[in-house]
């Protein structure tokens, strides 16, 4: 008796436990794979909140092809192994015909193997180093020449002459500052003009590097390229600030500064630096007045649009597009009908890659003001193509061939 | 076990113990002779446990050396002590709480000190008779089989000093053996270490006169760290100087 | 601006005002230098008094050289309204409409033009047809870089005023040089008068065609120990034709190179006393839950998240208060703070804790739950992206000597710390509270039979440690951000802290955190903040193994436990 | 501070129990039920795949629990035995999976170069990396397992030795092993050493020959997991019934009486410390093939603490406790992230509290209790 009880009762209870939910037959679902607790919450909770206002507003013109969406929301806790297993469940067990997320690199490079396995789609909604193409990714955000390259040349422009490049050491700064640095040599920047600093993550003390910044800074025409990530941002401006430097002597070009971080920020002493984004709030079209009001009357007045949530929500429109182009949930007939399809975004028209499954996007610099605001200084004239790999590290080219794709 | 017939087992020279500036211990000479029984008594900080702590390698003297069995220790590391062969009684009972009575004697046992040694293999038969004998003479054979934790005062008491005695240790240092039994508890007690006398060689510590007297062996009374007398219990206690050491502190012993 | 006959007297009285202010800028001007000022001024503003009005057709020629001096004459126009309409042409917003030139701001298409200058309508608005917008182009942005720059030095604000004169150094040119001797002339405030002389001693080392004015110039940037001159001056001491030009250079290098050594080194001791005063304040309630009653409190850095939201709350009701109350927000922060840590813990000693006393890692596991609990209460609460704005006062810093700049919210923390120590101090001390919580800690049992509530005081320690705790996360929002998940970074570093001093010292902890904050200063620089980090944790855990009780283990017979 | 008398509160449950008149139904169990039953129902999973009831991606789930299981037993010698909280299993876990990670890179795709992907896009160089030294022989089966044992165990025993040689005891030693992990996470986050920087290593295809992507993998790497999990368990409970295995009780109980009893605690601890990691890199080097990606994140302080969670939510000081802690704390987690992805940490941290509130001992420990109050309760009727 103790044994076959014991048994009955410990199956009954896992069987409750990891058995699979059911599904109802006339929904699509799309996974929403974004952290919302741990480090990452702060910035993925946004992106969340823009795909499913996404989701919300094609539910309520009718859906795609005549079915409803539903979101699966699943929290991978800003935890990368969770991440892959959240990506398992969501494929495996949900059974999604499109996943939305990611922010971290570490994180898509976490699922990415899972996607490839199952020939599932991911659509990346975050700026990142490049140096990827996977056929079971669309990646609605600037590749590094839509970011990183048109800011150092505006800042060339501006007469700078002595560059820091400060980044949190990880594989987006290490590869945007590579390119950066490439890119500025080519320009006749000598080595000597041109700093590269890392701090760990979550580094709170730049005493030691601002001052540093600050010896460099004198004489002029010097000027900081920022990746530093994620809340290292609140102490290193603040730090800058108040040891004196303003964006007037030595500005500071951040990759990584959107509208979104700027809430968090004391914005009065940042007045005047700057960010290289594809997207800001500032964009004064009668579309994106209408995205920021759906968003604001959705989440809150308080809350601001900025470039990765602009991306992460047209990501499911650019889904649906390609659903309707190809008429089938399919993936690699999804994929076909992607390439070189053409959109409306909050931020204006927009086209995906005819091959390499990043998205055309125009280039905004913008200017921080009082309100936390952009002042748009300087676009760029139409979309720019994006590069998988950055032609500045593959002087020969011979690109990687794309991983991932249809099963084999 | 060797039972050398020699005098001055244990021997003291000059040790003095330092703690931030404050000398806890002052000893110019201290000896026990083989198969002796010597009770250590004064008051309270005058050094008693210090001098346990020495002679057990705890403490590192600052100076003076420190001789058991002819080998001058001092240096030595306390496993190392150990393993010549002294044994110790802690102030408050201590053994392993959540073993049962039976497995804190089975790992007194001598021998098999190495890791390796305690993977495989159990107990001898005859181990087993020495355990067993040992428990039914401390009054824990019913218990043996509960855990230590559950054991009343006194049963601890007991229980370590039958750990020393499985344990073949050849000099044992007993601190306070006596404090908070009952008096037959007590009585029991004083014929355990009584018995062991001869031999083994022992060092007592003890407030409880009444317990001294019962042992009725040679008393030594440390006081300020330094040894104030030495004798029979009623030479030491007439002694000016002891009288002196315990009232002037306010208290006599009891 | 004066007349060129009543110029030079205003420029040695400048000169003379900086001299009796003490400044050592100035200081000893030496003669060929001041002859040499006066000299550049009447030939400056001889140019100036021959500039044609500001005339904006230029711009829309077809020519670059054209449209280049066009953003030059507006540049040398000192007309104040130029340099809004030179951001607006920039941006792209100026347009030819027929001959004129005209600003459109707005996206809409029959747009309304404007006035450049004046930005009054011109008329009725146009169809975006007929306006043709001006080219804009690298190099006309550069021009116009240099052109805001020379309007931006006779700007009246100040804070736009001195880095213009700053830049205008740097760039060097004739017409920057021109320009700012006559700023120069009419310059009253000390600080960017002393800017201009240093801004103009640099572009004469580079453009005087003297050596004695060169050798001149190089010497004073020498005692004006500008750090911003290293660079000229280096190419001086190489390049320059003159022996007496290098000689002169070479010293001041070596000048301004030992002043900056100092001001580096002060800077460097500096951070480390910042940082170290950051770990102690982080640490220090941690000093008295767990160095002092036992407690392994996982939830410790969501106390300081909680004075941080606490300051949060105070900075939105102080929105509502007169503005000229509202900097002092901070203040009361720091005690609100203290508060809402102090309540949260007692009231999490009164549930939880007291239930756990002797098994610290059953605390370990519950306050980590608790953890959880608190983090997402906040988020839930207050959202992510919140900031704590730092009041004026706690905003830039103190310069006591010239280039070395100690923030005012570094120093707030260390005087925050300090006055944080001397309470715990005075608490624990001085107080009966401290006398019969020291009793309680040594033994429970003695303090509760000579009537102490030893459980109102266990409480009313862990609310103490609490509060500072919480008082210290008010005061870590002045360099770090607010978030909820904010406590967890704070948590290992106040352990290690704790431990290597040694616990339940309060020594222990002062001296351990200022140790591992300067040690850390001292290694970044040529370590990298990244190997910094490691070194210090690794150093940590070699200095545990040679005092495993930390800085100041328990003492005696006690310590044995 | 241990004067407080025992809570009754935790009493509470056997009171409820009672007063459901549940005691009699308790007797029809064994105190083992927990440790037979997690084995037979790991022994199941591949048979509920079999018959549909689970999918793919849940035994896989499953089998990197497992591997994480293994941590959770060394930590229980150590801690639930041995009293010695260490704070950084996660990190031998980690040092186990990076170095599977390695050999698995070596066979995943490589650059130009022979430099697997996963370090050549991270690094710096622009030209691109040439594949470092320490990084060739992990290229061989033979070496990498020997590195899987070796690195977890040099690096414990090392360590181990010397903070127990210095007399490192108590929340001191939890604290320096926290200190210990994070600098290592720091150092392998560097992308100066080459390991992947936070990335870490990734792009995982082929183990011995075999490619893991396939389903039937899969199910293998379950298979290797579970019995790994049963074996160590198996393992570990048979060390605690041998006489060194009271000599770790001993050395929690009163080190200094072993002390004087003649033993060496420093070796005995060393020795089960190193134990725990081999343990933990043998989770480790299991865990990275089912997972895909290995990074320093993984050893932070907080994956040591939940370890510690793990165990005294099961149970500490049971080896059954240790394992049915990681694999339910796991499928919690797991659970309640999926399904409430806003609420989950209100609940799993109202189950921390009450668990330490009103089941002192754990899951197993409360069910052991329970058991023996139910034969007492019939030996008196």
């Amino acid at each position: 008796m103790s044994l076959k009880s014991t048994l009955l009762g410990v199956v009954t209870t896992v069987a409750a436990l990891v058995g699979a939910p059911l599904s109802a037959e006339d929904t699509v679902k799309l996974g929403v794979l974004h952290s919302l607790t741990g480090t990452m919450a702060i910035s993925e909770i946004s992106c969340k909140d823009a795909t499913v206002m996404a989701i919300d507003e094609i539910n309520a013109k009718g859906g795609v092809l005549g079915k409803k969406l539903e979101a699966v929301v699943v929290d991978p806790a800003s935890n990368w192994p969770l991440f892959a297993e959240k990506a398992k469940e969501l494929i495996l067990t949900h059974k999604v015909k499109a996943t939305f997320g990611c922010w971290t690199s570490v994180s898509r490079k976490s699922v990415l193997p899972v996607f490839e396995e199952n020939n599932a789609l991911l659509y990346y909604p975050v700026q990142y180093e490049g140096e990827e193409q996977s056929l079971n990714v669309f990646y609605t955000a600037a590749s590094p020449n839509q970011q990183l390259v048109p800011a150092a040349e505006y800042m060339l422009e501006q007469g700078y002459k002595k560059f820091v490049l400060l980044g949190t050491d990880y594989v987006f700064p290490r590869t945007a500052n590579k390119v950066l640095k490439a890119f500025l040599k080519a320009k006749g920047i000598p080595d000597s003009a041109i700093i590269e600093e890392y701090t760990p993550f979550g580094h709170k003390d730049y005493q030691t590097i601002v001052a540093k910044i600050k010896t460099l800074a004198q004489g002029g025409g010097a000027c900081v390229l920022s990746t530093i990530n994620g809340d290292s941002n609140v102490p290193f401006y603040k730090e800058f600030a108040n040891q004196g430097l303003t964006s007037g002597e030595c500005p500071i070009m951040a990759f990584s500064v959107s509208e979104d971080e700027l809430r968090a920020m004391e914005v009065p002493p940042l007045v005047g630096h700057l960010a290289a984004w594809n997207y800001f709030m500032s964009i004064d079209t009668s579309e994106n007045k209408a995205f920021i009001s759906a968003f604001q009357s959705k989440y809150g007045k308080d809350r601001v649009t900025a470039d990765p949530i602009e991306a992460a929500y047209y990501g499911v429109y650019v889904w649906k597009a390609a659903v309707e182009k190809a008429g089938s949930f399919d993936v690699d007939k999804v994929r076909a009908a992607t390439y070189g399809i053409e959109f409306d975004a909050p931020g204006g028209k927009k086209k995906m890659d005819e091959k390499n499954q990043h998205t055309y996007k125009p280039v905004y610099i913008g200017e921080i003001k009082k309100d936390g605001q952009f002042k748009i200084v300087w676009q760029s004239k139409g979309l720019v193509k994006p590069d998988s790999y950055s032609a500045y590290l593959w002087p020969n080219g011979g690109f990687p061939a794309p991983t991932g794709g249809p099963k084999k | 076990m060797s039972t050398p017939v020699r005098s001055d087992f244990l021997q003291i020279e000059g040790v003095t113990a330092v703690f931030d500036g404050f000398k806890a211990l002052d000893v110019s000479y201290f000896g026990v002779d083989w198969g002796d029984l010597r009770v250590v008594i004064g008051p309270n900080g005058a050094g008693k446990t210090t001098l346990c702590d020495v002679i057990s390698g705890k403490t590192k003297p600052t100076t003076g050396k420190v001789v058991i069995d002819e080998k001058d220790v001092t240096r030595w590391r306390d496993t190392e002590i150990s393993a010549l062969g002294v044994g110790r009684k802690f102030q408050t009972p201590s053994v392993f709480d959540s073993l049962t009575v039976y497995e804190n004697m089975e790992l007194a046992l001598p021998g098999r000190r190495r890791a390796w040694q305690n993977l495989f293999g159990r107990e001898t038969a005859e181990q087993r008779d020495r355990i067993l004998a040992l428990l039914e003479r401390t009054h824990l054979i019913g218990r043996k089989d509960h855990l230590a934790r559950d054991l009343s005062h006194g049963q601890r008491q007991w229980l370590e000093i039958s750990m020393l005695m499985v344990s073949g240790a050849r000099l044992l240092l007993v601190d306070e053996p006596a404090a908070g039994l009952t008096d037959t508890e007590t009585a029991l007690t004083a014929d355990l270490l009584l018995e062991l006398k001869g031999n083994h060689t022992l060092i007592v510590i003890e407030h409880d006169m009444e317990f001294v007297r019962r042992l009725g062996s040679r008393v030594t009374c440390l006081c300020q760290g330094r040894v104030l007398a030495d004798g029979t219990l009623d030479q030491v206690s007439s002694d000016p100087q002891v009288i002196e050491a315990y009232l002037g502190r306010g208290k006599a012993g009891r | 601006m004066g007349t060129p006959t009543t110029a030079p007297e205003s420029t040695s009285a400048s000169t003379r005002t900086a001299a009796s202010g003490g400044r050592a800028f100035g200081d000893r001007m030496p003669s060929p230098l001041s002859a040499f000022v006066r000299r550049l001024l009447i030939i400056a503003l001889a140019v100036i008094a021959h500039l044609p009005a500001l005339d904006l057709t230029g711009l829309a020629s077809d020519q670059r050289p054209q449209r280049l001096a066009a953003i030059a004459a507006i540049g040398a126009s000192r007309e104040p309204a130029a340099a809004a309409f030179l951001e607006a042409y920039r941006l792209g917003n100026a347009f030819r409409l027929g001959e004129r030139i005209v600003l459109v701001v707005d996206a809409a298409d029959p747009a309304t033009p404007l006035d450049p200058l004046s930005r009054a309508p011109l008329g009725a608005p146009v169809p975006r047809s007929q306006l043709v917008e001006l080219e804009v182009s690298r190099p006309e942005i550069r021009a116009i870089t240099g052109a805001l720059t020379l309007l931006q030095l006779t700007n009246p604000d100040r804070a736009v005023r001195l880095p213009a004169v700053v830049k205008a150094g740097d760039v060097g040119g004739d017409t920057n040089r021109a320009a700012l001797v006559q700023v120069l002339a009419g310059e009253s405030d000390q600080s960017v008068a002393k800017a201009a002389r240093e801004s103009l001693a640099l572009i004469e080392l580079s453009l005087g065609t003297e050596a004695a004015s060169r050798a001149a110039a190089a010497t004073l940037l020498g005692e004006a120990c500008s750090g911003r001159a290293l660079g000229p001056l280096r190419t001086r001491a190489a390049e320059d034709p003159d022996p007496l030009v290098k000689t002169a250079a070479t010293a001041a290098i070596a000048d301004i190179e030992r002043y900056q050594s100092g001001v580096r080194a002060a800077q460097t001791a500096f951070a480390g006393i910042s940082a170290g005063s950051i770990l102690i304040i982080m640490a220090l309630g941690l000093a008295i839950t767990f160095g002092l009653m036992g407690v392994i409190n996982m939830a410790h850095g969501e106390m300081l998240m909680i004075g941080a939201y606490a300051t949060l709350v105070v900075q939105w009701v102080f929105a509502y208060l007169p503005a000229p109350l509202q900097p002092y927000y901070f203040i009361l922060g720091l005690g609100a703070g203290f508060l809402a840590a102090a309540a949260v813990g007692w009231l999490l000693e009164l549930t939880i804790i007291r239930h756990l006393y002797g098994r610290p890692l059953e605390t370990l596991l519950a306050t980590w739950g608790i953890s959880y609990l608190l983090v997402q209460t906040v988020r839930a609460a207050f959202g992510d992206n919140q900031a704590v704005v730092a009041p004026s006062w706690l905003t830039g810093g103190w310069e006591p000597v010239q280039d070395l700049v100690l923030p005012w919210n570094r120093l707030f923390i260390i005087a925050v710390t300090i006055t944080a120590i001397a309470l715990v101090w005075w608490v624990l001390n001085r107080t009966r509270l401290g006398l019969v919580l020291r009793a309680t800690v040594q033994s429970r049992r003695t303090a509760a039979s000579l009537g102490v509530n030893t459980r109102r005081i266990d409480g009313l320690t862990f609310a103490l440690g609490s509060g500072i705790a919480g008082a210290g996360g008010c005061a870590l929002t002045l360099i770090g951000g607010l978030k909820p998940d904010m406590g967890q970074e704070f948590i290992i570093d106040s352990f290690l802290v704790v431990a290597a001093g040694g616990v339940g010292n309060l020594w222990g902890v002062v001296c351990a955190g200022l140790g591992l904050g300067i040690l850390n200063k001292v290694l970044e620089p040529w370590t990298q903040a990244v190997f910094a980090k490691v070194i210090v944790l690794v150093g940590i855990i070699l200095f545990l193994q040679a005092r495993p009780q930390g800085l100041f283990p328990p003492k005696g017979r006690l310590s044995d436990g | 501070m241990a004067e407080y008398p025992i809570d009754p509160r935790q009493f509470a449950l056997t009171r409820a129990i009672a007063g459901l008149g549940w005691r009699g139904t308790l007797l029809g169990f064994d105190r083992r039920a927990p440790a037979i039953g997690a084995a037979f129902l790991l022994l199941a999973i591949p048979v509920f795949y079999a018959v549909g009831l689970l999918d793919l991606a849940q035994v896989n789930q499953l089998g990197r629990y497992c591997a994480i299981a293994l941590v959770a037993i060394g930590l229980d010698l150590v801690w639930g035995y041995t009293g010695m909280l260490s704070l950084c299993q996660a990190m031998f876990f980690t040092l186990g999976g990076y170095a599977m990670g390695m050999h698995l890179a070596m066979q995943g795709p490589k650059d130009g170069k022979g430099v697997p992907t996963s370090i050549s896009y991270v690094s710096s160089e622009v030209d691109g990396l040439a594949l470092p030294w320490f990084w060739q022989p992990f290229a061989h089966e033979w070496f990498t397992l020997v590195a899987v044992l070796a690195v977890p165990a040099i690096v414990a025993g090392l360590f181990g030795w010397l903070a127990f040689r210095s007399r490192i005891k108590g929340v001191y030693f939890s604290i320096i092993t926290q200190a210990l992990t994070v600098a290592l996470m720091t150092l392998f986050s560097l992308n100066l050493l080459k390991l992947g920087g936070t990335n870490g290593l990734t792009n995982f295809t082929h183990l011995l020959g075999c490619d893991i992507r396939t389903g039937e993998a899969k199910l293998a790497l379950y298979w290797v997991s579970a019995l790994a999990l049963i074996g160590a368990a198996l393992f570990a409970w048979w060390l605690t019934t041998t006489r060194f295995g009271r000599i770790l009780v001993a050395v929690r109980d009163s080190e200094a009486r072993l002390r004087f009893a003649g033993y060496q605690p420093v070796i005995f601890k060393t020795a089960v410390f190193t134990l725990a990691a081999v343990l933990a890199g043998i989770g480790g080097a299991l865990y990275v093939p089912q997972t895909g990606i290995v990074t320093p994140s993984d050893m932070a302080a907080v994956p040591s603490i939940m370890v510690v969670v793990w165990v005294a939510l099961g149970g500490r000081g049971t080896i059954t406790g240790a394992v049915v802690g990681a694999l339910l704390v796991n499928l919690i987690y797991a659970l309640l992230t999926t399904h409430m992805p806003k609420f989950w940490p209100f609940i799993l941290g109202a189950v921390f509290v009450s668990v330490v509130l009103f089941m002192p001992d754990g899951i197993v420990g409360q069910w052991r209790k329970l058991i023996a109050w139910a034969q007492r309760g019939k030996a008196r009727a």
